[in-house]
């Protein structure tokens, strides 16, 4: 194939088709995902192509939902369970944690549980506290579930058509923001490793590691500063777990300085864990402490400023950086 | 159009017709509103769910609740708020997302509430609001304040668990408790039918020990008779769940036009109109003159409108009521994170 | 004693009750060699929870299976699994939490499983392996298997509003589901009638559209009737609800002996007792003699003494397997802590 | 009152009951708290005293327990509400973080919800994956969540006591490891405020922060490590939310260096949020890496061996505490 424009949501959608054409035990369970073709259109006329049993309209029942994506996946299938939103991963918090993430260890080895649970999550659409959360942390701290948060739209057709391909149960989140993000990619190119993080841009001031959507506010801010002659890295995680660690230490030891940036709430969040980890591992290194730039510790407003307020921003990001190599000036 | 002929052809004795007419009546309007709002690019976000066609499922069970009695609401709840006396102009505020709000613009469409008037909160999680009655109805026979607490929400919600976990319990403890499922037909895409093998959904609320009944929604006055038979009951301690069956005449939310269904199966859906009905039936009666009724019009008209004005001319909630009401207000406020990082910043 | 004379006095051509028997008499003798090894300081842990009085429920329903059709169980499963082939001294020793176990003692009494014989697992979360079902009847369709899945699992499950999502999903679905509840009356120290309003539990899959039954656990030959019937019309699409009436005759878990219930119920409850039953019916009509049964006796005592003898000689599993399976075998294991730390600490 | 000795399990017990003979609208609503007496003990022969009206046995219905409180706060009574395990907050998370969490300030302040939420969580009765978690990171990442966590008989008492009086939901978690201890207190000596840490010891070599059951481990540990002459600082958290930050700061920056232990899974937990921000404000004072001492990131399992392993335990404790003071010689 060769180049072509192409937007995040087409992309994920280009990846089910194909992993659906690929594999025919891949099926789709979910709300509106069927006739409707999902409320973010990821899976529109999918439907048309694959039919009803393996695009597979459910009940509003979240629980069950993921529930019988674990049954399935343990009986041969290769399910993707679709959450309309990732704030609705608190009901099936069960389901996920001790079901999906525990049943291969639980039972000794003799079984995995080879499901993607893809969701979106995030800010920008004044959702409201119960549609706009960023709640990667709850399955960042559980063992046993992998995690992967696309930025790019190659990413986020790579990082679909991989998670179909492992082992173990994967929570795919993507952000609602991202969803008219357009690119031209070459799909052909092949993809970074699963589990591999990517360096978006290499600088000598300070590092930068995020994910997602923050991704694109660190990337405005990295241009922004590079005018101002100071260069950042730019780590982009694309999963949580597994982590890549190793192109954070080596940037980081380098550097000397680091940012993490996430749109979780701040507190026992993921931009805690990297902060720790850099900390703990490259210690010698840092002359700053690690900053973490990450949501408020508050739930998300409908008001489209309390909403904007509530999470980072490129001014914020831009702000610190600038702060953090100038010697820190105070605000 | 409704034929109301042949159907109560006779005025009831003190009917309350027209009491839910003007209650039904203006729910239409503030929902078309709300629709204008969205157009004017004054709503916060999209995420506007409208109850048209369903008017007499509030109007009605409210007819039946009593000053105290409190209840729950789903996304498509602004009809029952302003059905148990609501102020219009401060929930359009909170649909702007505006200071002025019900919830000073925290909130908007989908967490509309206020508690002075029992409303214990609108909910955007399917089915999130149902276990809260059961709290509200133990607390009702605690206080022995005779109380009722009523849940609303839709037929989707019925693929909620907790749904049947708190009929459940309701049915146990003997609740004074009502569980009211506006059968719209839809949950977003999805007919009733798509979404259970069997739509007859009292049936289940009789499995679990509950009164259970179904009424069409079309009629107000059978929603009011079969609520307030409903109402009684669960006051007597005898929990219920009442369907009413009426149909979602336009999109889930504000940008979905339902492509998902065909237009005569919405044709004959929004001919099942119980504002159209009602406003029939009161001419038959002679409950009410159609100059009466134009007159209610205008009224009704002026008073949304000014609540569209009010809205546009009012501010968005400032900057530093982000980090209110995350706690009591006599807790300190979370700290901002742009403080965190200038103490951070700023330690040499 | 239970009574037999009166009931089905005539054998049954072909009977299957020596077969049950057989069955319900392992599950027995299994049953109390698990609280030996409790006594004995051999099990890990006091989370044992024992299916005596409940055997019928598993060799009735299990009979109705075939090989390839999946289950899942709950934290009283140690008898299904028997019943549908597991070998006891690999059961025992994950009871015990030896290596040698099915699960290699990372599983014990409530997450015992294998994979080979269609358990897709016991689950110590009630109604936790419910949902499962739904989506192995998905994949028995989408296979063209033939298989059905049955999921076990107590009364107290019928609070969970995940059994309501799933059989709802699977009458919506017409998938080869049964959903199978061994109402051995009690959720810990809550009796049925305290847990709900309305105990004729099978009503509520009718509701949602599904066949449903309730039958005697004291007759084996009732539970595997119906469960025949019920398996039967699961594998045609019709998913079904089997409630299983029977008395948990010990305590819920090994340390609690029952003091919420009182000595009368405990009596009357045990002479419900399906094994004495069967083991009577079979005398009584002649399908085995005193010395037959005798001998079935002393074959699964020493059975099951042996799966005892072989689970105190395993070993606990090595420290260094903590980490294995986590995730699947070609992928890293988790680091452990100590090696983080020793990285920090040695890292000058 | 004079001292008495007390085990926990009973000032937890006591707590209730002197709340509920004082506050006559504070009810229990949980499974097998009645008749039964709670899973723990806990509410033994509460319903003797206060009818089953206000000590109400439930269905197991997690969902609707916790949602049940929800509305029974809204509406003027004081519920407690009880999971018999944490495992179980799974199914809850929706009514705890989209419900309790958010409704004060969805609403816009205008009523909050004062329940408390007990349960009890940890390793140390062979129960295997789904019975012996530490999940109070999901808490602690969940804002409007107040969080206790009280690792000793007296604070067993108190903080049960201050969290029926906080305006706000109040997650209560135990150890189950700890229900049988015995301590001589007396429950009239009046206790630290809400949301105040305890300095449970002090030393100059190094500070030990932590919570909950970890705290009698590091307790051994530091004496342990006191005979041969190494002096630790042990904080108590006593309470995650609100976290009483200001000590740590002070001790740390005095002894200038810091460990974090705690038994919940290390990734993205709360030993991560502790160390982070140790990191962030006492950069300057460190003289070495926060050390992280927390839980594998894997199930817990039912073998003694592999469980007890999985957690930390006074000899971890102890050896990394002489490690970071001795100069960091490898083990
Ligand atoms: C737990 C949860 N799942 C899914 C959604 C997305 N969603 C919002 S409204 C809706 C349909 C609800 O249908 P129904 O309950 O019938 O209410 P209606 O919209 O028809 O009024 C869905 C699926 C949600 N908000 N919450
Ligand atoms: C979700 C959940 N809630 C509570 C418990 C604690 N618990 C374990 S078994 C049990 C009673 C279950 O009763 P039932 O389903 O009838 O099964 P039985 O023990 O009678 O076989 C309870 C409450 C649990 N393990 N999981
Ligand atoms: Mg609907
Ligand atoms: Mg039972």
């Amino acid at each position: 194939m060769a180049l072509q424009e192409l937007t995040y949501r087409d992309a994920l959608r280009q990846a089910l088709i194909n992993a659906m054409r690929e594999n025919p035990d891949v099926v789709i369970i979910g709300e509106e995902v069927g006739r409707y073709g999902g409320a973010y259109a990821v899976t529109k006329d999918l439907i048309k192509e694959f039919g009803a049993e393996r695009v597979i309209d459910t009940p509003i029942s979240e629980p069950a939902i993921v529930g019988a994506a674990v049954g399935a996946a343990m009986a041969g299938l290769r399910p993707v369970a679709e959450l309309m939103y990732v704030d609705f991963i608190g009901m099936t918090m069960d389901q996920l944690g001790n079901q999906a993430a525990k049943i291969r260890y639980m039972f000794g080895g003799q079984i995995g549980v080879p499901m993607v649970l893809r969701t979106q999550g995030g800010t920008g659409r004044s959702a409201g506290a119960q549609h706009s959360q960023s709640l990667e942390a709850y399955v960042m701290h559980t063992p046993g579930l992998r995690l992967a948060m696309p930025a790019t739209v190659a990413d986020a057709y790579h990082l679909l058509r991989q998670a179909l391909t492992r082992p173990d149960p994967v929570v795919f989140i993507e952000h609602k923001a991202l969803y008219t993000m357009k690119e031209t990619v070459d799909l052909d190119v092949p993809p970074l490793p699963w589990g591999r993080s990517a360096v978006r841009r290499t600088g000598k001031d300070l590092v930068i590691v995020t994910y997602s959507r923050q991704l694109h506010h660190v990337m405005d801010a990295a241009g922004k500063l590079a005018a101002e002659g100071i260069e950042a890295t730019v780590i982009d995680l694309r999963t949580l777990n597994p982590l890549d660690f190793e192109p954070i230490r080596e940037h980081v030891e380098r550097v000397g300085r680091a940012m993490v940036v996430s749109e979780g709430a701040m507190t026992a969040g993921v931009a805690a864990e990297l902060s720790a980890r850099i900390s703990e591992e490259c210690f010698d290194f840092l002359e700053d402490p690690v900053v973490r730039v990450a949501g408020e510790d508050i739930p998300i407003s409908v008001s489209p400023t309390l909403e904007a307020g509530s999470v980072p921003g490129v001014r914020l990001i831009a702000d610190t950086a600038r702060r953090m190599v100038s010697g820190r000036v105070a605000a | 159009m409704t034929k109301p002929e042949g159907r109560h052809p006779a005025a009831r004795p003190n009917s309350a017709l027209p009491r839910h007419y003007r209650v039904m009546r203006r729910i239409r309007s503030f929902e078309e509103r709300v629709g204008e709002l969205f157009v004017r690019g004054q709503s916060a976000g999209s995420m506007l769910h409208l109850s048209i066609g369903e008017e007499s499922a509030a109007a009605g069970v409210c007819a039946a609740m009593e000053g105290g009695d409190t209840f729950t609401t789903h996304h498509r709840g602004h009809g029952i708020f302003l059905a148990r006396g609501a102020d219009p102009a401060r929930m359009m505020a909170e649909i702007g997302g505006k200071e002025a709000g019900y919830c000073h613009g925290k909130g908007g469409s989908m967490h509309i509430a206020d508690m002075g008037l029992g409303h214990l909160g609108a909910n955007a999680i399917v089915g999130g609001g149902i276990a809260a009655v059961v709290g509200a109805g133990l607390a009702a026979r605690h206080f022995g304040s005779g109380r009722i607490s009523a849940a609303f929400f839709g037929d989707g919600a019925t693929g909620q668990g907790i749904l049947y976990e708190s009929m459940n319990m309701a049915a146990l403890w003997r609740l004074p408790c009502l569980f009211v499922c506006i059968n719209n037909q839809y949950g977003m895409g999805t007919r009733i039918d798509q979404a259970t093998a069997n739509p007859r959904l009292h049936e289940r609320a009789l499995a679990f020990g509950l009164a259970g009944e179904t009424v069409d929604g079309l009629d107000v006055e059978a929603v009011a008779e079969a609520a307030a038979r409903l109402v009684a009951g669960a006051r007597r301690g005898q929990p219920a769940f009442l369907a009413v069956d009426c149909y979602r005449f336009y999109g889930h939310a504000r940008k979905d036009k339902s492509p998902y269904r065909d237009t005569a199966e919405e044709e004959a859906g929004r001919r099942k109109d119980p504002v159209a009905h009602a406003r029939a039936l009161l001419l038959q009666r002679g409950l009410a003159a159609e100059t009466d009724l134009a007159a209610l019009d205008s009224e009704i008209d002026a008073e949304m409108d000014a609540a569209i004005d009010f809205t546009i001319a009012q501010k968005e909630p400032p900057l530093s009521s982000m980090f209110r009401d995350v706690y009591a207000p006599e807790e300190p406020e979370p700290e901002p994170v742009r403080a965190r990082i200038d103490r951070v910043l700023a330690r040499d």
